[in-house]
């Protein structure tokens, strides 16, 4: 089992991977290309699982060959869990990226990061109810303080495939 | 609109301060001589005279256009940006000083004489304009706390 | 009043009528799609891209891309 | 399976509808801040600020180290020393790794441990960690994607868009990674526009290093005379190579205080990186042009070019030496071409000539990984472009009557 940290760019993520892995981060290049990505161990369940940070992403349709990158080391982890961090101020982003991940049939976990800023901004977000209209665990969390790190960790195993016509009729209601 | 006039009357007398400075650096370099006065020097010299001092000459402008409704953020955040730009080029100025006094011409390290005697005056406009352009940070604070 | 993005100016706000089939999926990720409420934050001078805010982030577009986008300008 | 963009939008409403609510939200002086670097009006003289600050810490702080420290280390201490110790006096291993014995500094002597590694760690290693300390904290407060909008309306004239001026700046530390980086543009013909701009006119750190400690008064017209040729030619690619040019799509992210972790990883990765592919280069580079010296190639080369050299480019016949030391490297290019006597019009012609000419072997490697074809390409217009350029600023020179 792998797991996958996807996102936007510029959403703290690599800060997100650091507190995940501690320092045992490993700098790689992808095969046949120069493009970087970086990988790590966390553990879970008192076994080491591998992290990987994939470059950060608008969208699964990459515009230019390092998100090709990206979405090419998504597909070819079939059994990875991907977790997705966002930028919680901006989320219909981020549940744009979320959806089309969640429709490849991936298990998802989604981290709100930059809670902080979201607070800021006076973006109220109700993380139960998002929770249950996706069917997967969503929790907030502010990697720079590292609030909510542990959480994330401890519900990696309720990541399951989830249906998009189950997210289409728990939105209808 | 009362409660920044204090304000506003310091920074348009440091704006007007900042863009003579600006142009007479540029002034200075082209002339070709550097200028000194009291403790003020004008460096003839294309990088710090002629390209610190464009940036000088800006910062003075970013001060000045401030002033019509200075309370609004967007305005107010002009004559941060132009603290912000004296702040780079004082500090680079304070920076090459520091780096110039530490290695001795013999041996390793300067003397205490020698090293001391690079932070004597004279003081490039820039390093001038450094402790009044700090003013702007008791603005932001007063904002932040209301 | 609908227009193109491209002939918004500054301060401007509208929303967004339709996107040029070819660009959908290009600016999709960036949180633009119609419907959506957009606010021009500046336009850069001689043919110079453009930067909107939408949902409070920014993003820049070139010219030719904004002029592939209507909006309803609010007045 | 698969929902249309637009079904996936509407579902997002629906969801956002019910979970998210959005309050009354107010402009903070961050954001006001931010708004002022990306204006035109203001934001281009804060540019100009910014790039002063790059420059003015890059000059302070090699300057410190370089001048202020290491070449009295070499200099006085260690060149003294390993030429007396090394043992054989005359021999071909003596040349080739300490170099003239009466050389009384670490540029004149050219050998492997004393050029060699005085202008790896004396010179190249400051310059290169001021560059990227300076280049990580900008990337890491968000500065980047500002720059890139402002400067967009130009580098659209030469086939690139905004965010090229990543690789560009990247460059300026080192061309290998820029190389890689160049995959953020969207097209072939822009990537390979943008490779080949890099290798051409786009000075590296060891480079620029290089020159402020040797041509300090003369390296302002090099890097001129480079930035001409860097729009030139791209705006003359853009017009002949087929294909298309998409335009600056980006997200400016708000400024963001640097994380000090991040920045020292960021900075150790792209320093050793950099001197992975730097130090065996430069010694090796070392080493070659001496035993071509030593076995009498280099002279002979001198004279078979003779006409092309003094004659098109109007620089000294010595400099082909230089020039065969640049495939390696091109610091030790400049650094050997500042022992030779010339006049300083013909120096700023060789530095550029040696700039230009040929990518360094690493980046040289680099694009070939990005595919043969475009190596050939990148190698064609080369050619083309160091004959003619070369040429035009001799006859600059000429003109105005200085060369």
């Amino acid at each position: 089992m792998k797991v996958l940290l996807m996102g936007h760019p510029n959403v703290g993520k690599s800060v997100f991977f650091n507190r995940l892995t501690g320092s045992n981060a490993i700098e790689s290049n992808y095969p046949g290309t120069t493009v970087d990505y970086t990988k790590g161990y966390m553990l879970l369940e008192n076994k080491d699982v591998e992290v990987i940070d994939v470059p950060g992403i608008f969208s699964l349709e990459p515009k230019d060959r390092a998100e090709e990158v990206s979405v090419k080391m998504l597909e070819e982890e079939k059994d990875a869990i991907v977790v997705c961090v966002f930028d919680a101020s901006k989320i219909e982003r981020g549940l744009y990226l979320a959806l089309e991940i969640i429709e490849k049939g991936y298990p998802v976990i989604i981290a709100l990061n930059m809670w902080d800023v979201a607070t800021d901004k006076n973006i109220a977000i109700d993380v139960k109810n998002l929770e249950k209209i996706l069917g997967v665990p969503v929790i907030a969390t502010t990697a720079i303080s590292g609030e909510g790190i542990a959480e994330v960790v401890s519900r990696i195993g309720e990541a399951s495939p989830v249906k998009i016509r189950n997210i289409i009729k728990n939105a209808g209601d | 609109m009362g409660e920044y006039t204090m304000a506003k009357l310091y920074f348009g007398i440091l704006g007007i301060v900042t863009v003579l400075f600006g142009v007479s650096e540029l002034a200075v370099t082209a002339g070709g001589t550097s200028f000194s006065w009291g403790i003020l020097e004008i460096p003839n010299e294309m990088f710090r005279g002629g390209w610190g001092g464009f940036i000088v000459l800006f910062a003075g402008l970013f001060y000045l256009s401030s002033l019509k409704n200075f309370s609004e953020i967007h305005q107010f955040s002009k004559a941060i940006m132009g603290s912000i730009m004296i702040w780079v080029v004082a500090g680079l100025d304070i920076f090459a000083m520091i780096t110039e006094s530490i290695p001795g011409e013999e041996g390793w390290f300067n003397s205490l004489g020698g090293f001391l005697g690079t932070y004597a005056p004279p003081y490039t406009p820039a390093i001038i304009l450094l402790p009044f352009s700090l003013v702007v940070i008791y603005y932001i604070c007063k904002r932040k706390a209301s | 009043m609908e227009k193109k993005l491209s002939e918004m100016t500054y301060g401007e706000e509208g929303i967004v009528k339709s996107i040029e089939e070819s660009l959908r999926n290009n600016v999709a990720g960036m949180g633009i799609r119609t419907g959506k409420k957009l606010k021009m934050v500046t336009k850069q001078p001689i043919k110079g891209p453009v930067v909107v805010l939408v949902d409070e982030s920014r993003t820049s577009l070139g010219l030719g891309i904004a002029d592939k986008i209507m909006v309803e300008a609010e007045k | 399976m698969g929902l249309s963009v637009d079904e996936r939008w509407d579902l997002i409403d629906k969801i956002s509808k019910e979970t998210v609510t959005f309050g009354k939200y107010k402009h903070t002086l961050k954001d006001a801040v931010g708004e002022l670097t990306i204006k035109p009006l203001t934001g281009i003289p804060i540019a100009i600020a910014v790039l002063y600050g790059l420059w003015s810490f890059f000059g302070s702080f090699a300057g410190f180290f370089t001048d202020g420290f290491f070449v009295s280390l070499f200099d006085e201490h260690f060149l003294p020393w390993i030429q007396s110790v090394f043992p054989d006096k005359g021999g071909w291993l003596y040349y080739i790794f300490v170099g003239d014995p009466l050389a009384d500094n670490c540029f004149e002597a050219f050998g492997v441990l004393t050029s060699g590694l005085f202008i790896a760690i004396g010179v190249v290693l400051p310059a290169i960690i001021a560059f990227y300390l300076i280049l990580t904290l900008l990337e890491d407060i968000g500065y980047m994607p500002r720059l890139a909008v402002l400067i967009d309306t130009i580098l659209h004239k030469i086939g690139l868009h905004g965010y090229a001026i990543v690789p560009t700046i990247l460059s300026l530390g080192c061309n290998v990674p820029a190389v890689t980086a160049s995959r953020i543009l969207e097209t072939r013909k822009q990537r390979f526009i943008m490779m080949t701009l890099l290798a051409i006119f786009i000075p590296c750190g060891a480079q620029l290093g290089i020159m402020e400690e040797v041509i300090p008064d003369t390296m302002g017209y090099v890097l001129i005379y480079l930035l001409i040729g860097y729009f030139i030619l791209g705006f003359i690619l853009n017009k002949i190579i087929p294909g298309k040019s998409p335009e600056i799509l980006i997200d400016v992210p708000p400024y963001q205080r640097p994380m000090l972790r991040n920045v020292r990883r960021k900075m150790q990765m792209r320093i050793v990186g950099f001197f992975k592919v730097a130090i065996p280069f430069v010694l090796l580079g070392c080493a070659v042009v001496n035993i071509l010296y030593k076995g009498g190639v280099i002279d002979w080369l001198a004279n078979v070019m003779s006409p092309l050299l003094s004659g098109w480019f109007g620089v000294p016949d010595e400099t082909v030496g230089p020039l065969i030391a640049a495939f390696l490297r091109k610091d030790l290019a400049v650094a050997q071409l500042s022992a030779i006597p010339m006049t300083s019009y013909q120096m700023i012609t060789s530095v550029v000539l040696v700039s230009i000419y040929f990518p360094c072997v690493a980046t040289f490697v680099m694009i070939l990984k990005e595919g043969w074809k475009d190596l050939l390409g990148s190698v064609a217009v080369l050619a083309a472009v160091v004959f003619l350029y070369g040429g035009l600023i001799h006859l600059i020179g000429i003109l105005l009557g200085v060369a």
